[in-house]
């Protein structure tokens, strides 16, 4: 049993030693990588959003058009649910 | 059929309801099953995999349902594949990188390191693992539970021990959702008043070129040194990079939602039909079970110590609390260094700092499996799926040697 | 290609053409199709699975399109394995349970009675199945399709007369879109207008624990004393669960969205792919195509006539015409009755009612296939799937033998 | 083919035996169970729907913007549901 | 783990590292994974298939990680079964067919020809592979990356030559990409300005009857004549069919959302996993990367020459530009087309127009794909799926001999 | 060499010949539908779109929505999307 132990015991300091060096690898690559790439304030829209497909202008775009076309025609929202909104 | 009588057919009927069969155990075990649901539904405890779990071992200590994860041909056992093959905790993994953002853990990369100590948790329960009788290997897929992560427990814990799996994916969960009961008492018993007071400063922006490299990044690095466990990370940041690259919004969509939904179903059902009277109602369980709590704790003490240690090392600039986070158990773990620290001080926010541990912790896991797999994973015994399996290779040693001689004999 | 030459390459492509091989049952078969189809688009008959089967029909029968469910290694015999090892109808049910509201049975749960003789159906045509020559595994398989439920009538079919799938799932698809033709008329002669115009106090309201628990007692009661439907009635619950525990929400909106419509296609193509000339232009299929009708129309008597049983013992509180939506084809048959009362006195409400008998339905028809399997279905003989499967278990009894034999030979 | 029939006959009045005993003993469970935990009317908000994940933060944002579309629109915040809103 | 020493372990955890057999192969492989997910992401080349195939490389590529496509019981080898058994590509076509409009082809049915007309490109790369010295079917297979679809070449591939899957998927994947590069410098100098002004009148409208009966009516004659494409071209009929009926919404929406991201999760990390060292680096990838370049240009080249000669026979009521759409890549090439008319006259649209021969061009490189099968494939190769094969078929020829040797001799 | 390249030719040809007949076969079985089943104006509402969910009447009520949560919101349509409504 005592045999054992002391193998689990050199086991898990190994172990820890693998993870820590690892890890201790992974923060450096991290940290020269952020220093490579400095975040820069969003020149217009940088790096938009990740949903399904469709392009996000259009719709906007489509959405304030109908918009405007809908309020001017009387029409009025029924019943509605919305299910999703997403901010960009 | 062709002997048909009214007696005997009445006889059959009687003899195959379950109750001709029922045992002690099962009866035991449908009750564990109801507590299992119980726990998920009005406990709330990990309810999208206590319940499907809790329900999949219902449905196999039923006597006769065929629905045991050891009962070849049985709808269960089928999902079950999806286990002993490796690829349903790969899949979940797929969602759980499309549902995270590395970008705390970019912002103050240093803290990577207390997900590396909160896997102490780890290595405490594996010693006391052995010293409870466990070999290695089994004591290595209790000890992942306190990595507070259940793909990697269930990854690990078929590939080095399956008979161990039920209880392990049990515990790994059931303790995840006391991670709010958990924490607190240790958190509080090893720092000061002082030093949950401390508040840290706002993390910097991260670029977005940087959020989309570092998972290319991580997956080489941590990959190539520990090539077992490339199934897992590898997953995980390929969800990641859907969500990052901003070009593949529909795959990541997909890999959050329904994939990573289907996937949970069909792997928690498998998960609940291991638990079979049989392989459930052991000492052993028993031992996990208090083993897992163990694992959780020193994961918890092991991550607040080297909080400390950062925020002497740092001058008081690190707030020790968020070391806890570092077991993973994303979000809660966070959130309950938020509201300890909240506690002292109800003008410290420590959620956002204590993120970057938080998902740390899912990676310093991932890579404490690999070196498992390393050290005891026999990559060579993978089992190679059904499609492509030659008939010599996919049989009983006995019956494979004996045909290999045949064969050789007429093909010399 | 060694050899290439002109006129052989035209050769064989014009030897390769379906045409060539095309024959009066190809024809006929596709012929079949387009009406499928037909019925599907331009008289909605189901169309959700008629339109796969019948599309899927159309593909088997084109000639050398390897697409038939016997062609092994083609696209269809694929997806006809989950058919084969019992997956796919299972699947299709945790959806279904995850659509099923069971509130209307829980407030009137005697309604249950109504679901149990709608299966009145399923024996009268069993027994006439027997009487056309069928044996009594084929005759209970045709006897389901009284159960008027798509899934059970495969999985039961399946299971004990695969060679009658095709005709036995396309006539329980299609009647099942006659339900508003079929039953009226037999609603109408067995009641009397009086009976059709009882109005029907409203059902009380229902404990959402009360619904939380149900689908966990339905599985241990049903699955205990018939363990062969567990599969059916086991993922039924388990969507039902999803559905009503208010903690799983993902799990629940994939089950009955994106899960059970991949699996919808699967299945139909599937069945389609099974409707080849050899297995469904004979005889059989014609009995079966009468013997189908003649089980929707006895299911409507049985619920009815009980229907007509409960209004004289409750002193004329139950609506007879509340019975024949114990058929299920949910929720078809529940608007039949709501229609038929609403004839009689427009201001009788019946649909809700009628709902309770209806999701009951299902329940009666799982139960009565679970009876079959106990009775008939020889659960040793499951296939085991191929992952697990060792080389002497899965091959045809000769050659088993043979080798069995050689192996002991070799290692006695 | 007559000895088949009355084995047929057998059959189902055998299984239609266990049917209505197996659905009978299904229906005082149930009656016990509703027995056992009667309806309550809810006490401020019973048992709500079971839609996608959504976490505390979405909440509040869905708690603003049905609010805010209410006030504006004149309608109850019931007549609209708003579910989910993702922020990237 | 008996004799467990610290020196030992240290040596194994080095050994597994997968630096210790990391190769220059294994190195440039990986750069290659990063030039693709650069040009996914950064550069957009057709993202949602081109990341994760750079992904999939990426993991195959990192010794000892078993995720290569050959690493029997892997990850990647699992999803790999998905191509190999000519299952996941008809399931990409499923949703393709959901997704497609042919709407404008209906209207203007003649372009069909120019999508016959650009498969010149499929045979021009055919002549010039054979003549770079591949084989007949290898010719065959780099030659569809003409045909310009994905799935198609994919699907050829995996039938025909197998081990160019890799550079094929990849060349026709990238080129797909460079569709707005490489052709118009084509377009304009083959074509005049005068032509390039054409305008063409407006498309009539279709009626709904005919959208719904074309994708039936196209299954049945093109899949009589060339039944080896069925799997293809029946499955991308069938989506379209679930797109058109108007009675399966249920189907077409999973199809084209979350069935079809699923499966090119599963197809694209499959064809990553096949980019190994030793299948990639090869001097017949760069053969095929070039050819496939001249695929795409002669292909291109057809379909422009197609469209002046029906400007001629039509008496200039079809600019020649549209022509070039025939190559598929829906619907870049049909952008092109647009684009490039608009150059010419900013009041040109002919977008519209394009989308006849664009979708066009899908169904003329199914009919060439269903040539080369019916020419090459042998279907009785087709390898069975696990769950139905019985030994004697799924065993190497020599071994299968020999076992229906013992198994004869003793089963006289 | 020159055998092989001799054969790619023929293959070519045979090829090309295979796929104009079948494409040409199916242009005059369109042409015949085409003419048999003319295109009729819709009577009211003609066969609507097919898009993933959604109907049309939603792409206005995302309009209608998206315009008056901007506006009372003082935000700019463009910084958040309403991407699915669904009826109740
Ligand atoms: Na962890
Ligand atoms: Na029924
Ligand atoms: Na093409």
């Amino acid at each position: 049993m005592e045999a054992s132990i002391f193998a689990a015991v050199q086991v898990s300091i190994l172990s820890i030693a693998v993870i820590f060096t690892v890890l201790t690898i992974l923060i450096f690559t991290i940290k020269l990588l952020v220093k490579l790439i400095p975040y820069q304030a969003p020149p217009a829209k940088p790096a938009r959003r990740k949903l399904p497909s469709s392009n996000n202008d259009q719709d906007d775009h489509v959405a304030v058009i109908t918009a405007t076309l809908s309020m001017h025609m009387g029409k009025s929202p029924d019943e509605f649910r919305i299910v999703n909104i997403s901010q960009s | 059929m062709k002997e048909f009588s009214f007696g005997e057919s009445t006889a059959k009927i009687l003899t195959t309801t379950g109750f001709s069969s029922l045992e002690g155990g099962d009866i035991t075990m449908i009750f564990i099953a109801c507590i299992m649901l119980y726990l998920a539904i009005w406990k709330k405890f990990e309810p999208l995999l206590l319940l499907p779990i809790g329900f999949g071992c219902l449905l196999a200590n039923i006597p006769m349902s065929m629905m045991a994860n050891t009962d070849a041909g049985g709808l269960l056992n089928f999902f079950y594949q999806g286990i002993k093959h490796e690829v349903l905790p790969p899949l979940i993994f797929l969602g759980v990188g499309a549902l995270t953002d590395f970008g705390p853990l970019l912002a103050n990369p240093t803290t990577l390191l207390l997900g590396a100590a909160a896997q102490v948790g780890v290595y405490m329960t594996l010693i006391g693992a052995v010293f409870l009788g466990f070999n290695m290997q089994e004591a290595s897929a209790i000890g992942i539970i306190g990595g507070a992560d259940g793909p990697t427990s269930i990854f690990i814990a078929s590939k080095l021990a399956p008979h161990l799996l039920a209880p392990i994916a049990v515990a790994a969960y059931s303790y995840m959702s006391l991670v709010p009961l958990i924490q607190p008492p240790i958190m509080k018993f090893l720092t000061t008043e002082k030093e949950r007071k401390i508040k840290m400063e706002q993390l910097k922006p991260i670029s977005q070129t940087v959020k989309i490299i570092f998972p290319v990044i991580v997956t080489i690095v941590c990959c190539l040194m520990l090539p077992g466990v490339t199934p897992l990370l590898g997953m995980l940041m390929l969800g990641n990079l859907f969500r990052e690259s901003g070009v593949t919004g529909r795959l990541h969509e997909t890999a959050e939602t329904h994939l990573i939904n289907i996937v949970t179903i069909l792997l928690a059902l498998a998960v609940g039909s291991s638990m079979t009277a049989d392989s459930f109602l052991r000492l052993e369980t028993l031992k996990i079970i208090i083993l897992g709590l163990l694992a959780f704790s020193f994961a918890t003490v092991g991550g607040v110590l080297f909080g400390k240690l950062m925020c002497k090392m740092t001058g008081g600039r690190v707030n020790p609390l968020i070391g806890s986070a570092g077991v993973s158990a994303v979000p809660m773990a966070a959130r309950v260094s938020q509201k300890v620290g909240a506690e002292a001080d109800s003008s410290n926010f420590l959620l956002m700092h204590a993120m970057g541990p938080n998902v740390a912790g899912v990676i310093g896991s991932a890579v404490a499996a690999g070196v498992f797999i390393s050290l005891f994973g026999d990559v060579a015994i993978l089992e190679p799926h059904a499609s492509i399996a030659d008939i010599v290779g996919s049989v009983e040693p006995g019956a494979k040697a004996a045909i290999a001689q045949v064969v050789g004999a007429l093909h010399p």
